[in-house]
């Protein structure tokens, strides 16, 4: 394996991947499209350290990956968990209904 | 006389790859007609029936051989009928999901050493990974898809149903299976399954002997994962009429039997893999063979035919126990899963750590 | 070659044998669909769809199947490192284990997972 | 050269996989995508030389977090009515976040070439022993403290999920 893939592609779908991320948490207004949204940007993190862990040598950056990925599992358990408290009391999860915490 | 191009490493392997497993999925395609074949003759053994023998030549009627024939051929001609309120697309690609794991994770079974055509050396596994292991266990997690796609899909109150029984299922007993296998990561040290057969040398280093929990742990969750009795509550007839495939019909039908049996055999053939030695022929070691037969190639196919002996036993316990138990209670069935089988396969991994550490 | 070639050249090859496969009947097959046909089978009475909604014990068991499984992989990562880390490795895993099991006992504790 | 053209390949899959999950109405298709986005990432990560990575990428999230999700949709069977919509301020934010983009990749194009090339490692070959080895004895306290999380989500997604602690508005 000669030929490596330069770190700067790995960093352009990174940014795209956190971009389209974020634009999803931005533009739905349901709650579980907005956390799988959320899920795209850990997602984009993870690329960055892999790719990072690859351009110096060394797999700390993987070892960070795995962490982040046990945070993402904690963060869909307990999002969903409230996803569904959400349907009990309100009967949808659409986010403008979400005004309890709205002065 | 045509000049032959030159292949390098890569070539040859490529090609060498696409035809292995063209030869493992004519294999497996063979597997449904045949088991159906025995799952019909042998209970009806069992039971002291006949089970089918009417179809046939004439006179010569292959104890019922071709009856499963008919029946293939039977269901690619049928008409394919689809609910008018399931969703199109997804109705369509179940299948087609739920089959591509299955295929993986039998490519990646080390079937024998390594053969030698014209100087050429070629793993006898279609895929092979220094993380084997990790890479079944997420192929078997992905499997999960098809079961799931293909209840929602259909949008019917017993499909649905069936395929979340079923995949609750088949997650609930992933842990333990996963769980199961690492005493074996910790007792040979290693990912890679060719490294794990070649590490069980003799047969008193077989997994099944090392490991004898691990093995019980896996066999139950052999039975489970591929949703077959005494664990087949997502299809039990008499209450959810056939569970996640309801509504499938003709060669879709097809794709989810021919899904559940090759998921069978490469669930044998990996048990046979890890706890039996693979392709190992007990009490003669590979290089006797060799030196016995003069030839690499034929001891490799003896090697292969052992591992297949050896996965045919596990397909012929499917079919035995699965006429001989009667079937679990959806609760009692994630009772055992999560209250019985996966605290003792922690206490496993923890023991057998211990054990190993004080003894090393 | 790169080891993770035959995933790919599997997975292309099996899609298109598969594909064909699922689409052979509906070539094969006559087509005379009707209404009766085309509707869900529910023993033969009219339909009345899957409008319900399933119990929250399906969400309990894949939650408790996440966190377990994020365990397991970490304990393939200590089996593979065992044999260097000794001991130590021993401690450190019997640490993550015990609190894992405590929030097992408190899963169990608060019958999240009894299916009545 | 052929590893670049897969790492196209593969993160055309993910960006255009990616683009489906947010935009579809139907949140099972949406998942779908994301399940495909997930596995595109993990053959880059291959390319990458990180095999452990793509592992755990299929087998955690693939394989768990994913179903997760399905198993909420399904559960509380959500159709497309009542998940189809975008936000009030939607279109707007769409052509800022846009435009942003495509500034942000212009920098990064015209800066191509400025970071030092990386370390050329091997094949991708079995780094689940580093990774182990460095999870093991540098991130030793990161890892304990990993299963208190772990043990936090457990309870507290128990406590949130299984009984309504009010009474529902339209029960």
């Amino acid at each position: 394996m000669s030929a490596m893939v330069p770190i700067e592609h790995s960093l352009i779908l990174a940014f795209l991947l956190f971009f389209i991320g974020a634009a999803g948490v931005l533009i739905r207004r349901n709650l579980i499209t907005v956390l799988m949204s959320i899920e795209l940007m850990l997602n984009s993190a993870n690329l960055l350290f892999v790719a990072a862990s690859r351009q110096v040598g060394n797999v700390e950056g993987q070892v960070m990956m795995s962490f982040v990925i046990l945070i993402a599992a904690c963060e869909a358990a307990i999002g969903l968990a409230m996803v569904i408290a959400i349907f009990r009391r309100y009967g949808n999860i659409k986010t403008e209904f979400l005004r309890a915490l709205r002065g | 006389m045509m000049q032959l191009p030159v292949l390098d490493e890569t070539a040859v392997q490529i090609i060498a790859t696409i035809v292995k497993f063209l030869v493992v999925l004519v294999g497996v395609l063979h597997i449904p007609p045949v088991m159906i074949w025995v799952e019909r003759r042998v209970p009806a053994l069992m039971q002291r029936r006949r089970g089918p023998n009417r179809v046939g030549f004439f006179k010569w009627r292959l104890w019922g051989l071709l009856q499963t024939l008919a029946d293939a051929v039977k269901l690619i001609f049928k008409e394919e009928s689809v609910p008018g309120s399931a969703y199109k697309g997804f109705f369509h690609l179940a299948p087609l999901i739920g089959l591509l794991p299955t295929l993986l994770f039998v490519s990646a079974i080390p079937f024998g050493p390594a053969i030698e055509i014209g100087g050429w050396k070629i793993p006898l596994s279609v895929i092979e990974l220094d993380i084997g292991l990790l890479f079944i266990l997420a192929v078997t997690g992905v499997g999960v898809y098809g079961v799931t796609l293909a209840g929602w899909a259909s949008n019917g109150k017993f499909s649905l149903l069936g395929s979340l029984r079923a995949s609750a299922q088949m997650i609930s007993y992933e842990i333990p299976l996963g769980l199961s296998l690492i005493p074996l990561v910790l007792i040979y040290g290693s990912l890679n399954l060719q490294q794990l057969i070649l590490a069980q040398s003799s047969v008193w280093k077989w997994g099944i002997f090392l490991s004898p929990i691990s093995f019980l742990i896996f066999l139950i969750c052999m039975f489970a994962e591929t949703n077959r009795a005494p664990f087949d509550l997502s299809e039990g007839e008499s209450e959810l009429v056939a569970g996640f495939h309801t509504e499938y019909g003709s060669a879709k039908f097809a794709l989810f039997f021919l899904g559940e049996y090759v998921a069978m055999f490469a669930l044998s053939c990996l048990c046979s893999v890890l706890f039996f030695g693979g392709w190992q022929i007990p009490f003669v070691a590979h290089e006797q063979l060799v030196s016995l037969t003069g030839s690499v190639n034929i001891a490799a196919l003896c090697g292969v035919m052992a591992l297949l002996l050896k996965a045919a036993f596990f397909m012929w316990l499917y079919v035995w126990v699965r006429w001989t138990l009667p079937r679990f209670r959806y609760d009692q069935l994630m009772k055992i899963g999560w209250k019985f089988l996966l605290p003792l396969g922690l206490a496993n991994v923890c023991v057998t750590a211990l054990v190993l550490a004080a003894l090393a | 070659m790169h080891p993770y070639l035959p995933v790919l050249l599997v997975l292309s090859v099996a899609l298109v044998i598969g594909l064909v496969m699922s689409f052979l009947s509906a070539f094969l097959g006559p087509k005379r669909p009707s209404a009766v046909k085309q509707e869900v089978f529910e023993c033969g009475v009219a339909p009345i769809g899957s409008r319900e909604r399933m119990s929250v014990r399906f969400y309990m068991t894949a939650i408790l199947f996440i966190l377990f499984d994020i365990e397991t992989v970490f304990l393939y990562l200590w089996a593979r490192t065992f044999k260097s880390l000794g001991w130590f490795g021993i401690v450190e895993i019997f640490l993550f284990v015990t609190i894992l099991v405590a929030g097992y006992v408190y899963v169990l504790k608060r019958k999240a997972l009894e299916w009545d | 050269m052929v590893e670049v053209w897969f790492f196209y390949f593969f993160a055309a899959i993910a960006v255009v996989a990616s683009l489906g999950v947010i935009l579809l109405r139907n949140p099972v298709a949406a998942a779908m995508l994301l399940v495909v986005t997930l596995c595109a990432l993990a053959a880059e990560y291959v390319l990458l030389g990180a095999e452990f990575s793509a592992a755990i990428q299929v087998l955690v999230y693939a394989g768990a977090i994913v179903i997760l999700f399905t198993f909420v949709i399904m559960m509380l069977n959500l159709g497309q009515e009542e998940v189809g919509q975008l936000a009030g301020f939607s279109k707007w934010a769409l052509l800022l976040f846009m435009l942003g983009g495509a500034g942000v990749i212009l920098i990064q194009r015209l800066s191509m070439g400025a970071l030092p090339p990386g370390v050329p490692g091997g094949a991708a070959s079995d780094n689940t022993y580093e990774v182990g080895m460095a999870l093991f004895t540098k991130y030793l306290w990161p890892f304990e403290l990993a299963s208190l999380l772990i043990l936090l989500a457990l309870i507290a997604s128990v406590v949130i999920a299984r009984k309504p602690t009010f009474p529902s508005r339209d029960a």
